[in-house]
């Protein structure tokens, strides 16, 4: 049963985490709606650099005609890659960016995604302040990538000052536990920026009865749901869409039609949804999705480039599943 | 013998917390002899070997050799000292073969060939993994290794006690020529016999403290057991505690061992066991009675033949179910039957616990009662009953047995109960048998010293080659019958058991 | 030979077990061929360093807990210093990080010596210092590795005088591999430490009163795993060109090929080359599953399968292999 | 025979400090929690406040119990890796499915992984003899790989942890954690079967010599089956507590904790090789655990330093106990 002719593989190394899973299937959507994919060959796994390549090449072995990767590092599977375009397989990265040359890249844009929301933030809190700096895995190129955003709206108000830095792990748990040992210090503060780990501290700030800062986080339903509901809460949520998925699955399809893009490398830009002007009320009104499993991001489409609905996305099933 | 002492200790201690292993001890040992070190179990004779190897450290005390002081901290030291031990416990590596252990301690191959020839191994196979080595061989190549590095002083700690009266014999000979040679030998056992023909001194350790040290000439024993337990003897030498023919009630056998067959191990062994009878098993080292013993406590399956308890027939998958049918068992190694790190009173209640419907709450009053009520017969001395490993081995024993007094078990096999025991609690548990066994429960007995026969037991059951050979009543079992016996000998014929056919005694199957 | 088999036995099933996965991935996928294992062995060399390095601390009886920190340090300290540096510099470097996994694996065997703490707690806690301490030299990953360092990693031995068809087979990530395992390895188990090691695992005790140093044993045991374990993270530089500061999956992967490759955990048995063939047979498997384009999610429970199954396996042989 | 008791008039102080100590193991260990307090108030004054205190409590519970089925299977000389799968199991499963069951029907579904999961381990390693490390290892793996399938079939549903679990997790009674109403309980049963009980017995005499509990007749398959059932299922309600206290289902919610749980029973003096040990000292040992945490998570160092100072206080505490309660 196969509607389409091209088999694309895909490389993942973080399993288990919502906006990897929405990844995965926004991808296995995208190719069953656009019916040109015959079959997806899924390596999805908790692995480092080392671990992918080996991924990129078994895929090879395969006999893929594409290959959408999420790369656990900007450089470390290049050698990889190269493998994998000199044999004429058509690679795209998806997320993040790679140094690859002969590799397409879709990417959210990482350093973007904070400098944007922490600028909101310190604007938010009338460009002075203390401010919680709630970041994710030491270590992970997402995070370091997301820091330097932050680190550039930091030097653009001087007049705030990070009272507090944690990493989270991206852990829930660590992240609650983290805000809770803080707001117990009796230290002030007056916004939190957080790398994603977000409705926990919101919900930690009504639990301990601490009166709510300004919080930014991720575009994860369950957060965009209390930016909507939790009274006197006013925060932002920055898109970062586990879709982007779909678009490198997009993109592939295109260039193995022949399409080439002009720019080796799409940046999606991250929007900003906040909570304080009417119109950001009225995206955020528009965004939510309470049925959504709490860990996902409700940008589960891009305009342009996806073509599934959300019933595909949420069915989760790939072609000839 | 007018030389210097090659090595002298004074005022050996060593503490364990709050327990004194050693107190006050002191030994000397002249060049060429043969030095007893004795003393009640737990007085602390493997401790002392063991500072003076290395393998332990005193808290306090000073050790002289040829005169200078040392600090003796590990065995390899020692060994490089001149001082090689073989201890209570064997020390090949499980794990590798016999020529990897040579090779790790650095033992030459050809003198350990010919030691372990000469003690009465022959065609040894050196890839062999000790694992899978029986334990008496086993006790021969520990010898044979310290012999092989040929060291000035040798210490043995109760080398012979596991061993079969044939090879004990050896090893005794050797031991002899080598403190002719000039060697010097500390030689622990707890058997007056060997003492007698093999040493020339003895020190005597009590508590902790060296209490004396004597020649060794005939009638010294006294002197010995006296000065090993202090004012706790009464003067009496080891007696038979009045037996023989108890009444034997009616009805069938307690315990009923039909054609039973193990591999080629056992072999056709038939005999019963009635109740209030103590039974004693008699044989060499391997002759099939730890398949016996096993199949009987349901550790190992039959291969044919079957069991009966009270006539009707019984098959043990597991311990659970002999100890359901009334049988325990007490190994002869304490170590496998003890929780080491676990309380004296969680030993002995440890088979409450074990059924399921056990698994639920203790009724604490009532096992402290039934607990007290063990230690109190058994006479176990508790003051370190929070560990049992920490008590003596006699003790160690004691509480093995306890445990099954507690419960009421019917049958208790006994596998060497009195291996390295001293005469004090061995009189205790003589008498224990004897009590067991007017009280209407039945024991079989395993024994490793022949004399404890006509002291324990109602018969003997001698087994050779995997059968029964030989059924004796008490009256006729005195020790040269026995060993006639064993060695498979028939019972009229009485030549004394010469050395061609001790070696085929060691080599039956 | 009934004893040689009882011995080699395991590892020669598992040596049949990698040649039956083999035939069943060319069934698989029918143009499976030389490059493609070329790959395999590339993808098991970090793996196979790391569970060299368990092996070692299992045989002598401990656990090792931190491998894939050390892993990770070794890793980054590599790619950091390399950074920007010539060439020649490398020379340098390969010898000096190989001595930094020696020394803190001798860091790890001193401290269980010292504390007295079991060292499956010791590990642990300098699983955490290893990993902080890699973040120490690189916050995010980076760094780079010198070009022949990588280009060792890739390709096929030229072995003159035969034909290509022959050499496609011989990967220079295996050479590299048997070569590093081999040049430790061999001397080391045929030395009397070697017999040490297993001795100390086998029995402790009955060590100690054969004369073996059981501590310095101890501690060169966990050097021993430090080296193999820095030789692992240098693959990982040599195979990525950088340097990533979080550990990888190795630690519970080397536990599993270690039990897998028949070394009983508790030590004293067992060897180097089990589970080494173990690593490529679980690499293998990973293969085919990506081949048969098996969902992701079910992939991680056949993983999880096998490793409980062939273990049950064993121990249901060793359970009828020991009864009469 | 000849156990000679050292008379108990030690005349060193020291000494008797220490023989104090070692016989009531407990008092160092919480000398140690109260030491590491006094660091934390002098490091950041005024922290040490009853909110503080209500949240150590709240977070330390969930690793307290997950502690224990860690203390339990330790005893036998086993080790227990798949209690943070099942915790994550039994939350995940819980917040899914609350959408649609009453929270009573909810709660009794997620513990069917965990009693399943508990079920295969106790098979693996008491019939087969598989190392628990390797089965735990194993199950954890399978364990997951089902939790990803089924996440795959929730993810249109949403989630509602039952309002009763985040009263228990969350919520704060006369300024006590409500936490505690469970805990209380789960301690209680856990202490009461290790001192107490025949199972408790036999665990302990399981893990300090096999082959004697076999011949004093116990099934040694039937305790570990039932150990590892048991575990499973305190770590499967650990799990239900946490997502009570998180209230965000994720797919590794109780992964973090797997590792401290190991840490906390070490460090609360139950030995990894079997037969020693206790559960009180667990609880002071995971209460311990998280103070560090906070005073690390206060401190302002980078993040390589704080990993190395949590990994150096672990090893010195542990090692520090050690040697309090030694030659006792
Ligand atoms: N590791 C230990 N911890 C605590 N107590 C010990 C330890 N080793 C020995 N002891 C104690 O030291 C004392 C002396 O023991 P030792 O083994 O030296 O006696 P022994 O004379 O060899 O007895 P046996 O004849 O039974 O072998 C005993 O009371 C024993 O309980
Ligand atoms: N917890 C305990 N503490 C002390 N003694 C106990 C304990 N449990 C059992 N016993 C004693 O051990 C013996 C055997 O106990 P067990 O409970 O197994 O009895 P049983 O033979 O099955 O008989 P019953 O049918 O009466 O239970 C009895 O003498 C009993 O008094
Ligand atoms: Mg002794
Ligand atoms: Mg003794």
């Amino acid at each position: 049963w196969a509607q389409g002719t091209y088999t694309i593989g895909v490389s993942n190394t973080v399993q288990g985490n919502g906006w990897r899973e929405e990844m995965i299937c926004a991808i296995k959507a995208e190719a069953l709606a656009s019916g040109k994919v015959a079959k997806l060959n899924i390596a999805h796994r908790n692995t480092d650099a080392a671990g992918q390549s080996e991924d990129i090449r078994n895929l090879i072995s395969a006999g893929v005609n594409a290959i959408v990767v999420n790369p656990a590092d900007p450089s470390g599977i290049n050698a990889a890659l190269k493998e994998a375009t000199d044999k004429g397989i058509v690679v795209v990265a998806v997320d993040q960016a790679v140094t690859e040359p002969s590799a397409y890249v879709v990417s959210n844009n990482q350093e973007q995604y904070a400098y944007l929301g922490a600028k909101w933030l310190f604007q938010q809190i009338g460009g002075k302040g203390d401010v919680v700096y709630m970041r994710g895995a030491a270590g992970a190129s997402a995070d370091s990538d997301r820091d330097k955003g932050f680190k550039k709206a930091l030097a653009e108000f001087p007049d705030v000052k990070v009272v507090q830095e944690v990493f989270t792990g991206w852990q829930q748990d660590q992240g609650k536990q983290q805000i809770l040992d803080f707001i117990a210090t009796g230290t002030p503060f007056n916004g939190i920026w957080t790398s994603g780990i977000d409705n926990v501290i919101v919900d930690a700030l009504v639990e301990s009865q601490t009166p709510l800062v300004p919080v930014v986080g991720a575009d994860n339903a369950g957060f965009v749901g209390q930016l909507n509901t939790v009274p006197n809460f006013t925060g932002a949520a920055v898109t970062n869409p586990g879709s982007i998925g779909a678009a490198g699955v997009t993109l592939a399809l295109q260039i193995l039609d022949g399409k080439k893009p002009a720019e080796q490398t799409v940046l999606v830009d991250p929007q900003l949804w906040e909570n304080a002007t009417a119109e950001g009320k009225a995206k955020l009104k528009a965004a939510a999705d309470p049925s959504l499993s709490p860990e996902w991001p409700v940008s589960i489409s891009i305009p342009g480039w996806t073509d599934y609905t959300k019933e595909q996305i949420v069915a989760c099933k790939g072609p000839g599943e | 013998m007018t030389t210097d002492p090659i090595l002298i200790a004074r005022g050996v201690a060593k503490h364990y917390g709050a327990v004194a292993a050693l107190r006050d001890a002191a030994l000397s040992v002249l060049p060429g002899e043969v030095h007893a070190l004795m003393g009640a179990n737990g007085a602390g004779k493997s401790t002392l070997v063991k500072i003076l190897t290395g393998a332990v450290r005193p808290s306090a005390g000073s050790i002289l050799i040829r005169g200078r002081e040392h600090t003796v901290r590990s065995p390899a030291e020692a060994r490089r000292a001149g001082l090689v031990s073989v201890y209570q416990e064997p020390s090949l590596i499980p794990d590798l073969d016999v020529l990897a252990n040579l090779r790790l301690t650095d033992t030459p191959l050809e003198p350990f060939r010919t030691f372990v020839e000469e003690l009465g191994v022959p065609d040894l196979d050196l890839s062999e993994t000790a694992r899978d080595i029986p334990l008496a061989v086993l006790r021969v190549l520990d010898l044979a290794r310290a012999l092989a590095i040929e060291p000035d002083v040798l210490l043995l700690d109760e080398m012979t006690a596991a061993l079969p009266a044939n090879l004990a014999e050896r090893v005794l000979d050797v031991v002899r020529r080598q403190s002719r040679s000039g060697r010097s030998v500390i030689f622990i056992s707890h058997r007056f016999i060997e003492i007698q023909a093999l040493c020339d001194r003895a020190t005597i350790l009590r508590d902790g403290e060296t209490v004396g040290v004597v020649d060794i000439e005939p009638g010294i024993e006294e002197r010995i057991v006296e000065l090993m337990l202090g004012a706790k003897v009464e003067k009496s030498r080891i007696k038979a505690a009045g037996i023989g023919a108890s009444a034997k009630p009616a009805g069938p056998a307690r315990l009923g061992v039909q054609h039973l067959q193990v591999g080629t191990k056992l072999n056709d062994v038939s005999f019963d066991l009635a109740n209030g009878e103590v039974a004693g098993v008699v044989a060499l080292e391997g002759q099939g009675q730890d398949e016996l013993f096993g199949v009987l406590a349901g550790s190992i399956r039959p291969s044919g033949g079957e069991v009966l308890v009270d006539g009707a027939r019984v098959s043990f998958a597991h311990p659970a179910d002999a100890i359901r049918a009334g049988i325990a068992y007490v190994p002869g190694d304490r170590s496998e039957a003890l929780l080491g790190h676990r309380s004296v009173r969680e030993n002995i209640a440890l088979p409450f616990s074990a059924r399921l419907r056990n698994w639920g709450p203790i009724d604490m009053r009532r096992e402290q009662l039934t607990v007290l009520k063990a230690i109190e017969r058994l006479q176990i001395d508790t003051r370190a009953q929070r560990e049992v490993q920490r008590l003596s081995g006699g003790n160690q024993q004691k509480v093995t047995i306890a445990r099954w007094v507690a419960s009421d078990a019917r049958t208790i096999l006994c596998f060497d109960p009195t291996r390295g025991i001293d005469v004090g609690t061995k009189r205790q548990i003589y008498q224990l048998m004897r009590e067991l066994a007017s009280q209407g429960h039945s024991v079989l007995y395993y024994t490793s010293e022949l004399e404890e026969v006509q002291l324990v037991c109602d018969r003997a059951i001698v087994i050779f080659g995997g059968r029964v050979v030989d059924i004796l009543p008490v009256e006729l079992a005195d020790e040269a019958a026995l060993t006639r016996a064993a060695y498979g000998l028939p019972r009229e014929a009485a030549p004394v058991a010469t050395e061609a056919g001790m070696q085929d005694g060691a080599g039956a199957p | 030979m009934t004893r040689f088999l009882r011995r080699r036995g395991w590892v020669a099933g598992l040596f049949i077990l990698f040649a039956l996965l083999l035939v069943a991935t060319k069934i698989i996928q029918p143009g499976y061929g030389a490059g493609d294992f070329v790959s395999l062995s590339r993808a098991v060399l970090p793996y196979a360093f790391a569970v060299a390095a368990q092996t070692v601390v299992v045989i002598a009886g401990g656990i090792d807990l931190s491998v894939a920190a050390m892993m990770a340090l070794t890793s980054v300290t590599a790619a950091a210093m390399m950074n920007g540096a010539s060439p020649s510099y490398a020379l340098f470097v390969v010898p000096f990080v190989l001595a930094l996994g020696f020394v803190l694996g001798a860091v790890n065997g001193i401290l269980i010596i010292v504390t007295r703490v079991p060292d499956i707690v010791v590990t642990l806690a300098m699983l955490f210092v290893l990993q902080g301490a890699a973040l120490l030299v690189l916050s995010a990953p980076g760094g780079s590795a010198a070009e022949w360092l990588k280009a060792l990693v890739v390709g096929t031995v030229p072995l003159p005088l035969l034909p290509d068809a022959v050499t496609a087979w011989f990967p220079k990530a295996l050479l590299l591999l048997v070569v590093c395992l081999g040049i430790v390895w061999i001397p080391l188990k045929h030395s009397k430490l070697g017999l040490s090691l297993y001795a100390i695992g086998s029995s402790e005790l009955a060590a100690f009163r054969s004369g073996v140093p059981v501590a310095r044993t101890r501690i060169l045991a966990y050097a021993f795993s430090g080296l193999f374990a820095a030789m692992g993270g240098l693959t990982l530089t040599m195979s990525t060109g950088i340097g990533a500061p979080i550990p990888g999956p190795y630690l519970l992967a080397s536990v599993a090929a270690v039990v897998l490759g028949g070394v009983t955990l508790g030590g004293g048995r067992g060897g180097l080359v089990g589970p080494i063939v173990a690593v490529f047979v679980l690499r293998l498997v990973r293969t085919d599953l990506t081949l048969m384009a098996v969902d992701p999610n079910v992939t991680t429970i056949v993983e999880g399968v096998i490793m409980v199954v062939v273990v049950m396996l064993g121990a249901f042989l060793a359970m009828k292999g020991r009864s009469p | 025979m000849s156990n000679t008791v050292l008379p108990d008039s030690s005349p060193l102080p020291g000494r008797r400090l220490k023989r104090l100590m070692s016989d009531y193991p407990l008092v160092p260990l919480i000398l140690l929690l109260v030491l590491l307090v006094a660091v934390l108030q002098a490091m950041r004054p005024g922290i040490v406040n009853p909110a503080w205190i209500a949240t150590t409590i709240k977070f330390a519970i969930p690793l307290a119990i997950l502690a224990g089925c860690q203390t339990m299977v330790m005893l036998t000389g086993g080790i227990d890796l798949s209690v943070g799968t099942v915790a994550t199991m039994a939350a995940f499963i819980v917040a899914t499915q609350g959408v649609h069951h009453d929270p009573g029907v909810a709660i009794a579904i997620a513990l069917v992984p965990a009693l399943l999961i508990g079920l295969f381990n106790g098979i693996g390693i008491g019939v087969f003899r598989v190392h628990p490390l390797i089965m735990t290892l194993g199950t954890g793996l399978i364990g997951t790989g089902f939790l990803q399938v089924y996440q795959r079939t929730v993810i249109s549903t949403g989630t509602a942890v039952p309002p009763s679990l985040a009263w228990l997790g969350t919520g704060l009674s006369y300024g006590v954690p409500n936490a505690l109403l469970l805990f209380v309980p789960v301690a209680a049963f856990i202490l009461f079967l290790l001192n107490r009980t025949g199972f408790g017995r036999l665990l302990y005499a399981v893990g300090d010599n096999e082959h004697a509990a076999r011949l004093s007749g116990v099934r040694y398959w039937q305790v570990i089956l039932t150990l590892y059932v048991l575990s499973a299922l305190l770590a499967g309600i650990a799990g239900l507590l946490y997502i009570g206290l998180i209230k965000s289902a994720s797919l590794s919610l109780a992964e973090p904790l797997v590792l401290p749980s190991v840490a906390a029973a070490v460090i609360g003096g139950t030995s990894i090789f079997g037969g020693r040990g206790g559960y009180t000292g667990t609880i002071i040992g995971a209460l311990i655990l998280r103070v560090l945490i906070t005073l690390l998570t206060v401190m302002q160092i980078a993040e390589g330093a704080r990993q190395i100072l949590f990994g150096l206080i672990v090893l010195l505490v542990t090692a520090a106990y050690l040697r309090i309660i030694e030659d006792r």
